[in-house]
């Protein structure tokens, strides 16, 4: 090891910064990452966020709950639904307002519906950050059935301000379930291909494997959560621990591994993909009849006091924490979003790996940027 | 020796990978029929929308150009974004005497609209609907801001809604 | 376990505690601004309380207060509590920074600086996260007033 | 200036009476123009190939618009490259970013030369051949790698040391393979290789073995020359958005833009070369005529190439220290053994 003392000495390399983003293809929206880099390898990186800072909490102090719901469709946007669903859900045990079981169960269809559709994307962009652009289409092809589904019975594809407090906007239409079951046989055939074309390619593995590794240890310290926490072992699913809507009628397996590397964040957001569709077929043949819509006062007012909501969105579990004083918009209603706290991890992870890793690491992590900001 | 045996397995994780991307370019070489392109311009005149798709707010308004909305703001307090200003006057009703609103101009600012859908909930006359279209693009922003009501338009005397 | 055995425990380590029950469905513990460190060292490193995950931590502005609630939940034995802390002071808040305790603070307390102007001794890189550095005011305080970017109808 | 007399230097000299000297250098500007026309012609049509190969191979439909099936599409982007404005950082180094892509034209012209196209289409035949190829193809690094110095731009840096690293350590196993089918035909010469390949069946049958997992090593580190995925770490767009050249606008982005593809053009067409029989027809059946090899060798080159397209749509990417744990572990080594497994079977005379 002499000489390579005596090169270090002599050779005298020097760290630099390299800012990636907020306009790099690899953030997903618009995030900057400072990177500490000593030639390839990354030293340090420290997020640079706030570049999408609408104050979305600053304004839900001046709008009543009804219409701080259409904002939650903005936050996380490809978790749209259960964004709503959650200020819903909180808005609904506070003032006491009870849902027949008809809303439950569509409720739970559409959250699945959504996880399904942004696993589809991140498995597109995680293809796409991994160089087989190929899986971006195959991936986009899946989602656009699920979008027509919503477009049909909720009027929009992404941000559907479906769920209303004491319900949902409109009833199902009358080829909704028709086109989930078309969807679910066709997906079936479909995400088996998933695993051919990427999980399986050897060059995947290796890219993938050993990498950005979290111990359930650290994942519980930074606070993270979602299949990214649960890549490592720690079981924090909402719908198991703290069961809503229709969750607590359908049996389903919380994904869970325990090497906390890329893969393992990978491989359980597949596995997720083909629970969403085993409880979207439990529920589909059998939803109640019943009113899309239970009779509320116009103005919603909140006893005083404060209230906690939690919700198992794509990404993990989103927080509403709303105090009340008694009057028809919130006095402070804070949103504890999941990609915000699973940016913790980001440095422990990628210290010591190279740029294409930190690129693999924060696509398995499945940033919304918006989220992160609020 | 693992040496040998990982090279043919990666061969062998590669060569399936080819054959899905394969599968999907020799299957529908000639055919065409798995392809999901939408040629957007060229097919504007057979594209339908669904009819629960949010375009824009429209008014109703009958064949004799009349319109439900008595202005009575309810959509104008609902708008969490301050998008719909209703410009209403006073007149005096000829059967009852009375003075009675009416509605001059229904402003509707698009490019502040984040189609939330409160608005059309909350008009108790069902004045309000949602349209299909969706082609706002346009080189001035003042043109976004419509007026719902036509011109020359007026109320239905006497328009009660019939679900309330 | 239930909020009263939780009361009884941590009622024991510092007398000048109090608990509220009603109003919300976890045990809320009000913890004077410099005991804030060693009871959350307490919450964290007890055996039978074992709170090691730090759900979320938000800046509230009551009026006349500044004050900062920690939602912290046990992944061991499934049981949350608040803890909230007040200051008087609006010009320097200030309070000790947890994050050596859970590191899920880490940018919790910068947001809540950004936003509300709440300092924390002790935290390692203490920045405006999500607004300028040259923004002026504290934007989630009641008193916050900006012609230019609010819309108030 | 003892020129053997050429097609085009017998005309020149009987039908337009001109000396000898005079005759040999205008022939060597119309063979350069020629070269020059096939250059970009090839550049434009293997663009227009990827665009539409990728498309089917993403149930998509490609540039369909500009011509039938879209084949003007690509005249159209070069047109409007030539009508940009050349842009570039204000500190870059204004010589060396200048000079870069220069580089790169020129190597890749200088090595479609020497390609027999056809018995009479081939317009240098010098007796290096196969070396002078390698060589002239290992000068096209240069290019890039200014590229990603010039432009002071910490991504196309990035970029640029990554090519370097990656195009010279590829290099070694494709010279490998060379030297092993350089053992099995006995010479470098192009012209003679295809004669051996002519009274000996296609190389790749007649070294059977040897020659097969020198064809399987030659492809993929072709690949890695040319920067193709699962090797274009060099442009790896998720990574460092275009890699070198990020900076380049106009004319010098179409340069580097139709040497990669004209690259990928030679690269195949050396295997083609030296495996499959250069424009020999399956089975002889169309030696005799003359010209008519081009076809073949294009079927073959194209269809060579339609292969790397498919790599390309279908494997992530690799990483850089995986790339040369790949080079040098798995294909310096299995090239080596081949040569020595070549040089025994041709010892013991088993070629077919």
């Amino acid at each position: 090891m002499g000489n390579q003392q005596f090169l270090a000495d002599k050779i005298r390399t020097e760290e630099y910064l390299l800012n990636m983003g907020p306009q790099h293809p690899a953030t997903h929206g618009v995030m900057r990452m400072v990177l500490k880099l000593d030639g390839e390898e990354i030293r340090d990186v420290e997020p640079v966020m706030g570049y999408i800072h609408r104050s979305i909490e600053k304004m839900c102090e001046h709008v009543s709950y009804k219409q701080a719901i259409h904002l939650t469709d903005r936050l996380d946007y490809l978790s749209s639904h259960m964004n709503n669903e959650a200020v819903a859900l909180l808005v609904e045990k506070a003032a006491g307002i009870e849902v027949n079981d008809r809303i439950k169960v569509i409720r739970t269809i559409m959250a699945e519906l959504t996880r399904l559709a942004s696993h589809q994307l991140w498995w597109a962009v995680m293809g796409m950050d991994t160089g087989a652009l190929t899986t971006f289409f195959y991936g986009f092809r899946d989602r656009e059935l699920i979008n027509d589904i919503f477009e049909e019975t909720c009027g929009s594809r992404l941000t559907m301000n479906y769920s209303l407090i004491g319900g949902v906007r409109y009833d199902l239409h009358e080829n909704f379930v028709k086109r989930v079951k078309d969807f679910i046989a066709h997906f079936k055939k479909k995400l088996p291909e998933y695993d051919n074309l990427l999980s399986n390619n050897v060059i995947f593995r290796k890219r993938t494997e050993g990498i950005g590794i979290l111990t359930k240890e650290q994942v519980i310290d930074f606070g993270m959560n979602g299949p990214t926490a649960r890549a490592s072992g720690f079981a924090c699913d909402i719908r198991k621990k703290l069961p809503y809507s229709a969750y607590d009628k359908v049996d389903f397996q919380e994904i869970l591994a325990t090497e906390g590397d890329a893969f393992a964040r990978y491989k359980v957001r597949i596995l997720e993909m083909w629970e969403s569709m085993s409880i979207i077929e439990q529920l589909i043949d059998n939803i109640p009849e019943g009113e899309h819509r239970v009779k509320t006062k116009a103005v919603i007012k909140l006893p005083e006091g404060e209230f906690l909501q939690r919700v198992e969105t794509a990404r993990g579990d989103l927080g509403v924490y709303v105090i009340s004083d008694g009057k028809k918009n919130p006095y402070r209603l804070k949103f504890r979003s999941p990609s915000f706290a699973n940016m913790h991890g980001l440095n422990t992870m990628s210290v010591g790996t190279k740029i294409a890793d930190l690129v693999v690491n924060f696509s398995t992590i499945d940033v919304v940027v918006p989220d992160i900001d609020r | 020796m693992s040496y040998f045996g990982d090279i043919a397995n990666a061969t062998k994780t590669l060569l399936t990978g080819m054959k899905v991307t394969g599968k999907y370019f020799f299957v529908n070489f000639f055919t065409r029929k798995d392809v999901i392109t939408v040629e957007y311009p060229d097919n504007i005149d057979t594209l339908k929308m669904f009819d629960r798709f949010r375009g824009e707010v429209v008014m109703y308004h009958d064949e004799n150009n009349q319109h439900r909305c008595d202005a009575c703001t309810m959509c104008e307090l609902a708008c969490p974004n301050g998008s719909i200003e209703i410009v209403w006057d006073k007149a005096i009703n000829e059967e009852t005497g009375k003075p009675k609103k009416f509605l001059e101009k229904h402003i509707y600012h698009l490019e502040m609209c984040t189609m939330c859908g409160l608005c059309i909930e909350a008009c108790p006359a069902d004045a309000i609907q949602w349209g299909q279209n969706f082609h706002h693009s346009t080189r001035d922003r003042a043109s976004l801001t419509k007026v719902l009501n036509q011109p020359g338009s007026s109320f239905i005397p006497g328009y009660k809604n019939p679900k309330k | 376990m239930g909020n009263t055995e939780l009361k009884n425990i941590i009622g024991s380590w510092s007398e000048n505690l109090t608990f509220v029950e009603e109003g919300s469905e976890f045990l809320i513990v009000e913890v004077p601004a410099n005991e804030l460190r060693d009871i959350a060292e307490k919450l964290k490193t007890n055996k039978d309380t074992a709170f090691d995950y730090l759900f979320s931590l938000t800046g509230v502005d009551y009026g006349t207060e500044l004050g900062i609630v920690y939602h912290i939940e046990s992944t061991t034995h499934n049981h949350m509590i608040v803890m909230k802390v007040k200051t008087e002071d609006r010009e320097t808040p200030n309070f000790d920074t947890v994050t050596d305790i859970w590191a899920a603070a880490y940018f919790n307390e910068s947001e809540a600086y950004d936003l509300f102007g709440i300092k924390f001794n002790g935290h390692k890189n203490l920045r405006r996260i999500f607004l300028d550095d040259d923004w002026k005011g504290w934007p989630l305080r009641k008193d916050y007033v900006d012609e230019f970017n609010m819309l108030t109808r | 200036m003892t020129a053997n007399n050429t097609i085009i230097t017998d005309f020149l000299m009987n039908e337009m009476h001109l000396t000898a000297d005079l005759a040999f250098w205008v022939e060597i500007v119309v063979v350069a123009a020629v070269y020059l026309g096939v250059f970009a012609v090839l550049g434009l049509f293997l663009v227009w190939m990827e665009r539409r190969v990728a498309a089917f191979f993403q149930l998509r439909l490609g540039p369909n618009r500009r011509g039938p099936a879209g084949i003007f599409q690509t005249v159209a982007d070069a047109l409007k490259l030539v009508s940009k404005e050349l842009t570039g950082t204000e500190k870059r180094d204004r010589f060396l970013y200048t000079i870069a892509p220069y580089f790169v034209i020129v190597t890749a012209l200088m090595a479609l030369a020497v390609l027999p196209f056809s018995y009479e289409l081939q317009a240098f035949d010098i007796n290096l051949g196969v070396f002078f190829i390698t060589s002239v193809s290992s000068v096209a690094v240069i290019g890039i790698f200014l590229a990603g110095w010039a432009s002071n731009n910490k991504f196309s840096l990035i970029g640029g040391m990554r090519s370097g690293i990656q195009m010279i350590s590829y290099e070694l196993s494709t010279g490998m393979v060379i030297v092993a089918m350089a053992v099995l035909t006995g010479t470098l010469q192009l012209s003679e290789i295809v004669g051996y390949q002519q009274e000996h069946g296609w190389l790749i049958l007649s070294g059977h073995i040897p020659a097969i997992i020198g064809f399987m090593i030659f492809m993929i580190a072709g690949t890695a020359e040319s920067n193709r995925t699962p090797f274009d770490l060099v442009e790896a767009e998720s990574e460092l958005g275009s890699g070198y050249h990020s900076e380049y606008s106009g004319m010098n982005f179409a340069y580097y833009f139709l040497a990669e593809f004209v690259n990928m053009f030679i690269i195949s067409a050396m295997a083609v070369i030296l495996f499959f029989g250069a424009w020999l027809s399956p089975f002889g059946i169309t030696d005799g005529i003359p010209y008519v090899g081009v076809i073949w060798f294009v079927i073959k080159t194209l269809g060579i190439v339609f292969v790397m397209m498919w790599f390309r749509w279908t494997f992530p990417r690799f990483r850089i220290d995986q790339l040369l744990t790949l080079e040098w572990k798995y294909l310096i080594p299995i090239s080596m053994v081949n040569i020595v497994l070549m040089a025994i079977v041709v010892w013991l005379g088993l070629t077919f």
